[in-house]
């Protein structure tokens, strides 16, 4: 029987995945929006399993209101990432340095 | 499916959605106006938009009446502090557009400008009222999309992209996380009304503590990173600095007030079981902030990322109030926000008049014997800096002894002595900017680029900064009352 | 019984009209112009003098005066009244302070003219005689704290008269301050009769000095204890010390005749020095209760006579052998009063007075005649140019030296007879010894002085020689004057005033001095045996004088090689009296330098290194700078880091509630 | 015939808002520099007749606040706009608006640029330092000395000599970091003393000790800075070095004494048994500004650093006098600072004399200057004497008193009674003669050797002028106190009383009354 804590520790390893992805991913500006849509995927699985076990539809409401954000998101962060590839020629992680200290 | 039955009578409240639905529409049909003016009147577009807000207000004021109305099931609430911090939040979009109208009218598509704005004000307003989580994260994102776009809008400076971008990567992040942790809480609680988490948690066993404490500190990461608190604020300098200044300006208090309105809303009737946990944390927080922002502003050079380590210094600040947890302390922060909106608008209209030919007028050297040529704009910035840095007669003082006074009532005597002297180590690069103005010998030419608005922006903003910081009586009055269906 | 009191105003305006005078030459000198200037302050100064004998004359008829004017600060208990007391002691002071201030004014009529400060001069000569007239008018220890003060400052600004000689300034500045270390130990003095007495005026204090004594108080350093009344009294001596140049406080005085002669003559000769002894008599109710107080007295007295005379023995400047000899003489008189014979004290000093005025004014006579040159062994002869003064000064001579019947001889022959009776243990001989050799020498040192200036071998320079000349009246007729006093003053003294007289306790001046009848030295000469008028044939000091006179007269009557053998015998003694025991240089050493030394290190290590550096700059800028620093360091500019810190933040968070939950 | 009580007549209020109302009507309505000086000079004259009433009518009979005014201010946190003065606060207001003339007349010449900020930054100054005196809210009094920093920061850093940033910078800072800890005190006397800020309703309450302790701890770091005490001193010579003659005028004039009536207002009545906890430890400060700073000052060889190191010095005096608890120390306390700042100004004026004939301050570059200025030589050394204490200069009163208040307060602390005490800061009697006059011979006397020197003209009437008040008041103190004495009786014996009577009594009484109340329950 698949219970609630084995959904519980997927969403965390894929939030974690996502995470980790997200700092330990020095080259690819779209690895770090795939690794965004991941951790968004973790927390829609969470809903979905709680939303399950608690016998509660809000959750899975929530989860497609988290749908629909999550693609704004990247077609915005899209968007900004051309924009800025054409400025800087490269969409390496490590070239988004000109603002610091 | 046919006996559909709502859990509420049908919703009669909508009326009190009336400012939103006016922001909402007057954006959207300015989207298309904007269509139909050409490109020597777009400062009309934004005329339409500043009265598109002033009709929001109007709306607004109308409808407060000191009763706290709910509407869409419960989802929505509209009371005199919501209706407060839809004031700020109009007040600061206005002026932030006022000052737009010469710094933006340069470039190309300004009409979209205004509407994202518009439509980032509408997240906000959103957030305020919200008492949902859904909502919340609802008036979040489309605050935070539209605030992505307008940092980016310069589109052929590289800097402005790269800090769109950054502040795009980690606004997600922040997302994520604060999405993560609201599905704990709604796992613990089953629901993700506020009032019905906090009653589910005050009754939760304590089985469910460490998912609780998982939902509570993921929850703060995400709303700790939307009011810049350390260590959640290190998009703050950057998106600051590469944002066009007017949009600094409006980035730098009126998501500021959402988030600290939201804050307090989901402090006050989400998670005062953990009232514990959340102050322990946002002490550390608060510790933090308060250091890293007034260490790291006395190092910066460019005026406006100094100003942004200024504002995680006094979000450190504002965040006491939250700690203190009484009603003095959301009244202080109220308070708080209102008099940091004048300043900070006085400083910024002032930082966009300094960009001049050849200039960006961000550097601190840009202002060197500013006093000898424009000595009214050096006494204004005199003003507004020593506000800031929270000398008295003027009102900087009086936000800060808001918040201290009620963290000093909470118990919280060394919190706010540490924050006392992080206060005066803060003055320092305060007063380093009068030094820069009156001290030093002009270096460049001063060929300020001036209009009436924004000549009548920083006199009002200086004045409203004097008269507070000599009469805040009316002020602290006024948010007092604010908090009264809140508390 | 009622006694007679003197009139209010007269007594007011003794040191009313000076001060009026002063404040007229002061403010309006530039209107005034030289002679009105003068005529305003010598006239002030001359009918405070006519006032002064006056009253004087009726104090000897037994009149007396105590009140008070005013209040000069109340505050709780602490009440400061400001009043007069007059007595035959300050009587007598006043007529010695008006008189020679008053032939001092007018002499310098003569001497000062010419000079651009002219009516400056005047005012600080004319505010410093009622200083000193308040010294001694004043009813408490404020008003002769006041007086105290007032006459240091006006020595101040008159031996930096001069002010464009660094000399001068250098002196000025010297006498100031080792007078102020003089008044370190009269203010606390002061403090502690008040917190002692719970009272500030002489009389309260007086009456209560023997109550106060029984009871013992005692005052505690550490573990260390000192009876009350001799700390006050020590405390007040070292004030006395500091104001009359003894030893080891006397550096100032020798210096102090970087100013006009006049000044030296008045200020550092006849009245402002001996303020200390006029304190110590004033006070003799209080010393009288201090074995210890008078013992120290006597020590430091015969000290300073001793020693001050083995300096002038040697010393070239003319002023500085006369100073040398008032230091001495000063010292006699601390004697007298430390053996409890304050009249015969009081009594040296108004001869005192009297003929160290004089030797001064010839000696600035003489020196306004070779063109301000004060060096000895450049004059010689002058007795055929400047005969006036030569007499003149012979008769000072005489009287400084001890010989009858000229002054000196009486008051000092007392002072020695009393240190002899006196039994104090080992101070008392080694104060019996100083005062005998030290007659010996003063007669030596006044006589070398006078040889070389007024015979031996001609030795002024011939572009001086033409300008040689006897003084105009204005100098002479008060070098007249006080010939008269220095001949007559010592006969008058124990005629008139019974100084002498051991019957009478005190003599003239009766109860305005105090003697305990076991202390008093008088009686004791007296019970030695009895005196004739010729006794003084038999006595040591005489023939001493003569002694000293007749070798200074074998060494320099004429031009001798004795002298250079002397110095050749012994060239380090005469080395090391010639630079004055080298007083000055240890000062220089163990005070004036590591005071510097000090202040630098308070200043360079303390506050610069140490507080501002160390501290203010290293310890809490220097942090917050490197804070700033590191947290802009922090701020790397990638994402990447950003999102790190934001997990390592909700990590740590987690794991802080995870723990403490 | 008391005014106040007569009519109503807010004159506190006037004192303080006439000078900000003056400058306001200047910054909008005068143009050119000389119509700025006239208007400003008018200003202060006004402020200043407008405070003698203060002196003329004020009754010395009692010790309650007189010319009170009542405002609630900020109701929402029980801040009250109150205003009175006692003996002690009075004659500073009167000091503050004299000295004020006396500054605009100062810079007269010498302040050439911006004249007209420089008019309105000393007038907003007077405000604030008036304020201070007389409020008597804890809100109030910490809103007037805060904001006393911003005209000081702008009036050093602008027309400060060569090194002016950093000193501003640094006087800013140092008091900034002193008085937020003042703040936090307050803050929480407020909280302890049930929610007031009134200055009278903290004198009375009971504090128990460990409340005093820290509240004293805080206050002290705070006024210390201002006095200023070893070892939070090292701003004060900076500022006083590098301000305009007329800044360091009332800095040593008014803004020191802010320290000590802080000490006076706050630390002695409201926490009297903090207050002897700590006197052994105060005791010792002073004594090292009396002659550790002394000795330093004597190897300054900048004039205004000497005298800023003097004035140091000189504070010592006011420290030590303030916490002996005797009337006649507190009394000396007082008048020594009112002394203090007739004399150091004075001084302070002397070397912007010569500053502003040769612009330098250093003591070499002086020598025989009373050869070309023998009228302002004499005035200096007028002043000198004073700094020496000689008695005549009211320093002398203010020393005297405190030497006699010390030596009869007789506790014992470690071991030695304070007779010790009174007698190492009799030292000052020999110190300050040291410093003072061996500076006054670099500079005055001498020959003429320097050309520099040649060039310099004596004293012009303006400058004579605003020296003859500072003269005439030196004198009349060190003559005849009793006037300034009487204002001050009753008021401090009152402030000795509060200062000598422990609260803790009180403190346990008011602790252990709910358990009392429980037990008769």
């Amino acid at each position: 029987m698949v219970g609630l804590s084995e959904y519980l520790i997927v969403g965390a390893a894929l939030f974690s995945l996502g995470v980790i992805g997200l700092f330990l991913n020095r080259k690819n500006v779209i690895t770090i929006l795939m690794c965004i849509e991941l951790m968004l995927l973790a927390v829609n699985i969470n809903l979905v399993a709680f939303s399950h076990f608690l016998n509660d539809l809000s959750g899975q409401i929530f989860v497609f209101f988290v749908l629909t954000v999550a693609a704004c998101e990247v077609a915005v962060g899209l968007a900004i990432l051309v924009s800025f590839y054409r400025m800087r020629g490269s969409i390496e992680v490590e070239d988004i340095n000109t603002l610091q200290g | 499916m046919a006996n559909v039955t709502f859990p509420f009578p049908f919703p009669d409240h909508l009326i009190v959605l009336l400012p939103e639905m006016i922001v909402a529409v007057l954006a959207m049909a300015l989207l298309l106006v904007d269509l139909f003016i050409s490109r020597e009147n777009k400062v009309w577009t934004a005329y339409l938009a500043i009265i598109s807000i002033v009709i929001a207000a109007f709306a607004t004021l109308q409808l407060s009446s000191g009763e706290t109305v709910h509407a869409f099931y419960g989802f929505f609430v509209f009371d005199p502090f919501s209706a407060y911090c839809k004031l700020l939040i109009y007040v600061a979009t206005a002026v932030a557009m006022v000052i737009s109208i010469d710094y933006m009218k340069d470039e190309e598509n300004i009409g979209e400008y205004y509407v994202l704005m518009l439509f980032a004000m509408l997240g906000m307003m959103l957030m305020v009222s919200a008492t949902n989580f859904i909502i919340m994260y609802l008036g979040m994102e489309l605050m935070a999309l539209s605030v992505y776009v307008l940092v980016a809008y310069q589109r052929e400076v590289l800097r402005a992209n790269e800090a769109a971008l950054k502040y795009f990567i980690l606004g997600s992040l922040s997302s994520a996380m604060l999405l993560y942790g609201i599905t704990f809480l709604y796992g613990v609680t089953g629901s993700f009304d506020f009032v019905e988490v906090g009653n589910a948690l005050a009754a939760s066993d304590s089985n469910a503590r460490s998912a609780v404490l998982l939902g509570l500190v993921f929850l703060l990461a995400g709303l700790g990173f939307k009011i810049s608190l350390a260590p959640f604020h290190m998009w703050t300098p950057d998106a600051y600095e590469g944002a066009p200044t007017p949009i600094t300006a409006f980035m730098s208090v009126a998501p500021k007030v959402a988030g600290f309105a939201i804050i307090i809303r989901v402090m006050v009737d989400a998670l005062p079981a953990v009232q514990v946990e959340y102050t322990a944390i946002l002490t550390g927080m608060a510790i933090l902030t308060m250091a890293v922002g007034n260490l790291a502003a006395i190092a910066q050079r460019n005026i406006k990322r100094m100003l942004a380590y200024s504002t995680v210094g006094h979000v450190g600040f504002v965040i006491l109030g939250v700690i203190a947890g009484n009603a003095d302390g959301y009244a202080g922060i109220l308070v708080y926000l209102s008099i940091y909106l004048v300043m900070t608008m006085g400083v910024f209209a002032i930082i966009i008049m300094m960009r001049r030919e050849g200039i960006q007028g961000e550097l601190l050297d840009d202002f060197a014997g500013l006093s000898k040529v424009r000595p009214g704009y050096a006494l204004a910035m005199a003003i507004f800096m020593f506000s800031l840095g929270g000398i008295p007669f003027l009102a900087g003082f009086w936000a800060k002894y808001a918040v201290f006074i009620a963290a000093v009532e909470a118990g919280h005597l060394y919190l706010v002595l540490y924050a006392l002297l992080f206060s005066a180590v803060g003055a320092f690069y305060y007063i380093r900017v009068v030094k820069y103005i009156y001290f030093d010998p002009e270096r460049v030419a001063f060929n300020l680029v001036e209009s009436r608005a924004m000549q009548t922006t920083v006199v009002v903003m200086a004045l409203a900064v004097v008269a507070l910081g000599i009469y805040p009586d009316p002020l602290m009055d006024l948010c007092k009352q604010a908090l009264a269906g809140l508390v | 019984m009622q006694e007679m009191t003197l009139n209010t105003t007269e007594l007011l305006a003794i040191p009313g009209l000076p001060l009026l005078a002063a404040l007229l030459a002061g403010l309006f000198g530039w209107a005034l112009k030289d002679k009105l200037s003068h005529l305003i302050t010598s006239g002030a100064v001359i009918i405070s003098a006519l006032l002064s004998i006056h009253v004087f004359m009726q104090v000897l008829d037994g009149a007396s005066f105590y009140g008070d004017y005013w209040t000069w600060i109340i505050s709780g208990d602490f009440v400061v009244p400001v009043g007069m007391m007059i007595d035959p002691l300050t009587a007598l002071m006043m007529l010695v302070v008006t008189i020679v201030s008053a032939c001092v004014h007018i002499y310098t009529i003569g001497y000062m003219h010419g000079d651009p400060g002219y009516s400056r001069f005047f005012s600080y000569i004319s505010a410093f005689t009622f200083s000193m007239l308040v010294l001694v008018m004043g009813n408490s220890f404020f008003t002769l704290f006041f007086g105290w003060e007032a006459v240091g400052l006006f020595s101040y600004l008159l031996i930096g008269f001069w002010y464009k000689r660094e000399s001068a300034n250098y002196a000025a500045l010297k006498a100031f301050i080792v007078n102020r270390i003089g008044d370190f130990g009269f203010l606390i003095g002061v403090l502690a009769i008040w917190f002692y007495f719970g009272s500030v005026d002489y009389k309260t204090v007086f009456d209560m000095v023997p109550g106060f004594v029984e009871k013992g108080i005692t005052l505690d350093f550490m573990n260390w204890q000192i009876s009350a009344i001799t700390f006050i009294c020590l405390a007040l001596f070292v004030g006395a010390m500091g104001k009359s140049g003894q030893v080891p406080l006397h550096v100032w005085l020798p210096d102090s005749m970087e100013g006009p002669t006049p000044i030296s003559a008045l200020i550092h000769a006849a009245t402002m020095v001996t303020a200390g002894v006029f304190m110590v008599a004033r006070l003799s109710p209080m010393f009288e209760y201090s074995e210890v107080a008078l013992a120290a007295v006597v020590l430091v007295g015969a000290t300073t006579a001793w020693l001050c005379a083995t300096i002038g023995l040697v010393q070239n400047d003319i002023k500085r052998v006369i100073a040398y000899s008032t230091c001495s003489q000063l010292g006699y008189m601390f004697v007298a009063c430390g053996v409890s014979a304050y009249s015969v004290g009081i009594f040296h000093l108004m001869t005192h007075a009297f003929f160290k005025a004089l030797l001064f004014l010839a000696a600035g006579s003489v020196i306004h005649a070779v063109m301000a040159n004060q060096d000895i062994r450049k004059m010689g002869q002058l007795r055929k140019y400047m005969p006036i003064t030569y007499i003149t000064m012979f008769i000072a001579a005489l009287a400084l030296s001890g010989v009858p019947p000229f002054a000196g001889f009486w008051s000092k022959d007392l002072i020695i007879e009393a240190t002899v009776v006196r039994e104090m243990g080992w101070v008392g001989d080694f104060a019996s010894f100083a005062v005998l050799t030290a007659v010996f020498m003063t007669a030596f040192y006044t006589f070398r002085m006078f040889f070389l200036t007024f015979h031996n071998s001609d030795r002024v320079p011939a572009e001086v020689k033409s300008h040689v000349h006897e003084s105009p009246k204005v100098i002479t007729i008060p070098l007249m004057i006080l010939a008269v006093g220095a001949l007559a003053a010592g006969a008058w003294g124990v005629m008139v005033l019974d100084i002498a007289n051991p019957e009478v306790v005190n003599g003239y001046f009766g109860n305005s001095l105090f003697v305990l009848d076991a202390h008093n030295p008088l009686k004791m000469i007296a019970e030695e045996g009895e005196h004739g008028m010729f006794h003084f044939l038999l006595s040591m000091p005489f023939w001493l004088a003569i002694g000293g006179i007749s070798l200074a007269y074998a060494m320099y009557y004429r031009e001798t090689a004795l002298p250079a053998k002397m110095v050749a015998i012994s060239p380090a003694v005469h080395k090391f009296l010639l630079n004055k025991w080298y007083w000055d240089e240890l000062y220089e050493k163990i005070f004036i330098q590591p005071a510097q030394r000090l202040g630098n290190f308070f200043w360079k290590s303390g506050d610069l290194a140490m507080i501002d550096k160390g501290v203010i700059h290293g310890g809490i800028v220097d942090s917050i700078m490197s804070g700033a620093a590191r947290m802009r360091a922090m701020q790397t500019g990638m994402v990447f880091h950003y999102a790190f810190a934001m997990v390592i933040g909700v990590f740590g968070f987690l794991t802080y509630l995870m723990l403490n939950g | 015939m008391d005014l106040n009580n007569v009519m109503g007549f807010p004159i506190l209020s006037l004192s303080i808002f006439l000078p900000t109302l003056g400058a306001l009507v200047i910054w909008l309505f005068v143009r050119g520099d000389n119509a700025v000086r006239w208007a400003a000079l008018g200003v202060s004259i006004a402020t200043f007749l407008v405070t003698l009433p203060l002196a003329l009518q004020f009754d010395t009979g009692t010790a309650h606040m007189q010319f009170e005014e009542l405002h609630p201010w900020i109701s929402v946190f029980n801040i009250n706009y109150q205003l009175g003065v006692d003996g002690i606060s009075m004659p500073f207001i009167l000091l503050t608006s004299l000295l004020t003339v006396v500054c605009i007349v100062s810079a007269w010449t010498c302040i050439q640029t911006r004249v007209k900020e420089y008019m309105i930054a000393f007038l907003v100054l007077e405000t604030t330092l008036i304020g201070v005196f007389c409020a008597l809210d804890a809100i109030l009094f910490y809103f007037f000395w805060e904001a006393m920093l911003i005209p000081m920061y702008l009036i050093i850093g602008i027309w400060g000599g060569k090194n002016r940033v950093y000193a501003t910078i640094k006087f800013f800072l140092y008091t900034l970091a002193g008085s937020v800890l003042m703040l936090i005190a307050i803050l929480a006397m407020y909280f302890e003393a049930g929610h007031t800020f009134s200055l009278l309703a903290f004198m009375d309450y009971p504090f128990d000790f460990t409340w005093q302790f820290w509240i004293f701890i805080a206050f002290f770091i705070a006024f210390a800075v201002k006095v200023p005490m070893w070892p939070v001193h090292t701003w004060l010579p900076d500022a006083h070095t590098e301000a305009p003659t007329a800044g360091s005028v009332i800095l040593a004039g008014i803004l020191l004494k802010m320290g000590a009536y802080g000490f006076l207002r706050f630390s002695l009545p409201m926490l009297p048994d903090a207050s002897q906890y700590f006197v052994p430890f105060i005791v010792a400060l002073s004594l090292v500004a009396i002659i550790y700073i002394s000795l330093v000052a004597m190897m300054q060889t900048d004039m205004k650093r000497l005298i800023a190191y003097s004035s140091i010095a000189h504070m010592g005096f006011v420290t030590l006098g303030t916490f002996m608890f005797t009337q006649v120390a507190v009394e000396g306390a007082v008048i020594g600072m009112i002394s203090h700042g007739f004399v150091a100004a004075a001084l302070f004026l002397c070397v912007g004399v010569m500053y502003d004939r040769l612009h330098t301050r250093e003591i070499g570059d002086y020598g025989g200057v009373v050869n070309v200025m023998p009228v302002f030589a004499a005035v200096m050394m007028f002043f000198c004497m004073a700094n020496v204490a000689l008695p005549g200069a009211s320093a002398f009163i203010g020393e005297i008193m405190v030497l006699i208040g010390t030596f009869e307060a007789n506790p014992v602390y470690l071991g030695m009674s304070t007779k010790w005490v009174a007698i190492a800061a009799a030292t000052s009697v020999i110190l300050s003669a040291c410093y003072t006059l061996w500076m006054y011979k670099r500079v005055i006397m001498g020959d003429l050797i320097k050309d520099s020197v040649k060039t310099m003209q004596d004293m012009n009437m303006r400058e004579f002028g605003y020296f003859v008040p500072l003269i005439m008041l030196t004198l009349w103190i060190g003559f005849y106190p009793l006037p300034v004495l009487d204002y001050l009786h009753v008021s401090v014996s009152h402030l000795v009383d509060q200062a000598t009577t422990s609260k803790l009594a009180a403190a346990a009484l008011a602790q252990a009354a709910p358990v009392l109340d429980a037990v008769h329950h």
